[in-house]
């Protein structure tokens, strides 16, 4: 394993370069798991999502949880990138690129991340209706600390 | 010590950020959160649920029963919602 | 859902190019899991391998696998991608893309069409060494087996 | 019949495809492993172990105890490693 990657930032990324970086002349490689997080238009009732974020704090967590995976499987490759700031519908918010020999240590990594950065990470939606009313907080869900719950040991 | 406020905590209370000297015996972040919800209606309504409060410790996860000692930065905000 | 893609090709695919087929212009897509394998050089002993493949069975029995998983999660889109012939190590060998409105039904669809393209499309591997050594049939693996037939139900 | 061979199956046969004429008696994928595993060496050696081969009917995968009746295409091969 050669570290990690961890990226949080207002700007939109570009998946196939992050997926270059990874595996670009790399031939010990078997499988890479990418997860895209994007927003959703709600049925036309979402005009953007506002992701607010702990600056400093975001990034060191992310980077604690980046290191957790790491000491679980062992990967030879790991992206994180989470945006914050007004995302519109269509546009991806979070991408989470794990490289391993193997698919099941590529595909359990990917889905810890996501479950963890889901309930661990400093970050806050905000919904921006399309009809101009006023949007509220998104509810953290019961659901997403079930699924990060299932990994602990 | 220096306070942080995220989401609707910080919309409740109207603040971002604030240096607060809370008195010697609030020791804990549970402490704190009520010492905070007695400045006014704000932080009343922001801390009127304790168990949809999150707290960190200098930016590391933190419990009600943490101690807040040694910190220098504490940041209140509700359960996260990225990914 | 919109139905699937399937392709059997010997030519490289993009994996950004069928990204974007997959998500460009839609706003009700939450989650895109990806999954790409790649021919792996065995520390430097292997020279490439040679995918033989069973043409049309290929196609049919990975649309097969498809349409299975679009009954057991609700897919928004799907596209995978297989190829035969001659791969280099580094080289990419299989994409499997699913997206869906939430994560954890475009994770499990992605793995368990893994899962069963590993053990049920007509492709066989055979090594070439690096040496010039004749090289052999990869072996089925019981782990792969294992993988599959946690899936059924 | 049109029977179609891949893998080691294929290099052990030496062919990739032929057409042959089972006896009536041959019913069943199992039944047609056993009448080819006595058409020569190599076809002998492809069969040894039938629990290693696997069948396709028509592009369908099959079991040993599948009947071959209607079928137009049959294959033989070895557990795919695909992915």
């Amino acid at each position: 394993m050669r570290g990690f990657t961890v990226r949080v930032q207002a700007a939109p990324f570009d998946t196939a370069a992050e997926e270059a970086l990874l595996t670009d002349g790399r031939r010990d490689i078997g499988a890479v798991v990418t997860f895209i997080g994007l927003c959703r238009d709600e049925a036309g009732t979402l005009a953007a999502l506002e992701l607010e974020h702990y600056p400093d704090m975001a990034e060191a967590e992310i980077a604690r949880v980046a290191e957790e995976a790491l000491a679980r499987w062992p990967l030879q490759g790991l992206t994180i990138i989470h945006r914050h700031g007004v995302i519109k519908p269509g546009e991806k918010i979070v991408l989470v690129a794990a490289a391993a020999r193997h698919r099941g240590e590529a595909f359990a990594a990917a889905e810890f991340l996501m479950d963890y950065l889901k309930t661990q990470a400093p970050f806050w939606k905000k919904e921006h209706r399309a009809d101009g009313a006023a949007g509220g907080w998104v509810e953290a869900k019961a659901k997403d600390d079930a699924a990060a719950a299932r990994w602990r040991r | 010590m220096r306070v942080l406020y995220f989401a609707w905590v910080r919309e409740r209370i109207g603040l971002a950020e604030e240096d607060v000297s809370p008195p010697r015996e609030v020791t804990t972040v549970g402490d704190l959160i009520a010492w905070l919800a007695a400045r006014g209606e704000g932080y009343a309504e922001a801390f009127a649920r304790p168990a949809t409060i999150r707290a960190a410790l200098d930016k590391t996860h933190a419990r009600l029963e943490s101690s807040i000692a040694t910190a220098r930065e504490i940041a209140f905000f509700p359960p996260m919602t990225g990914g």
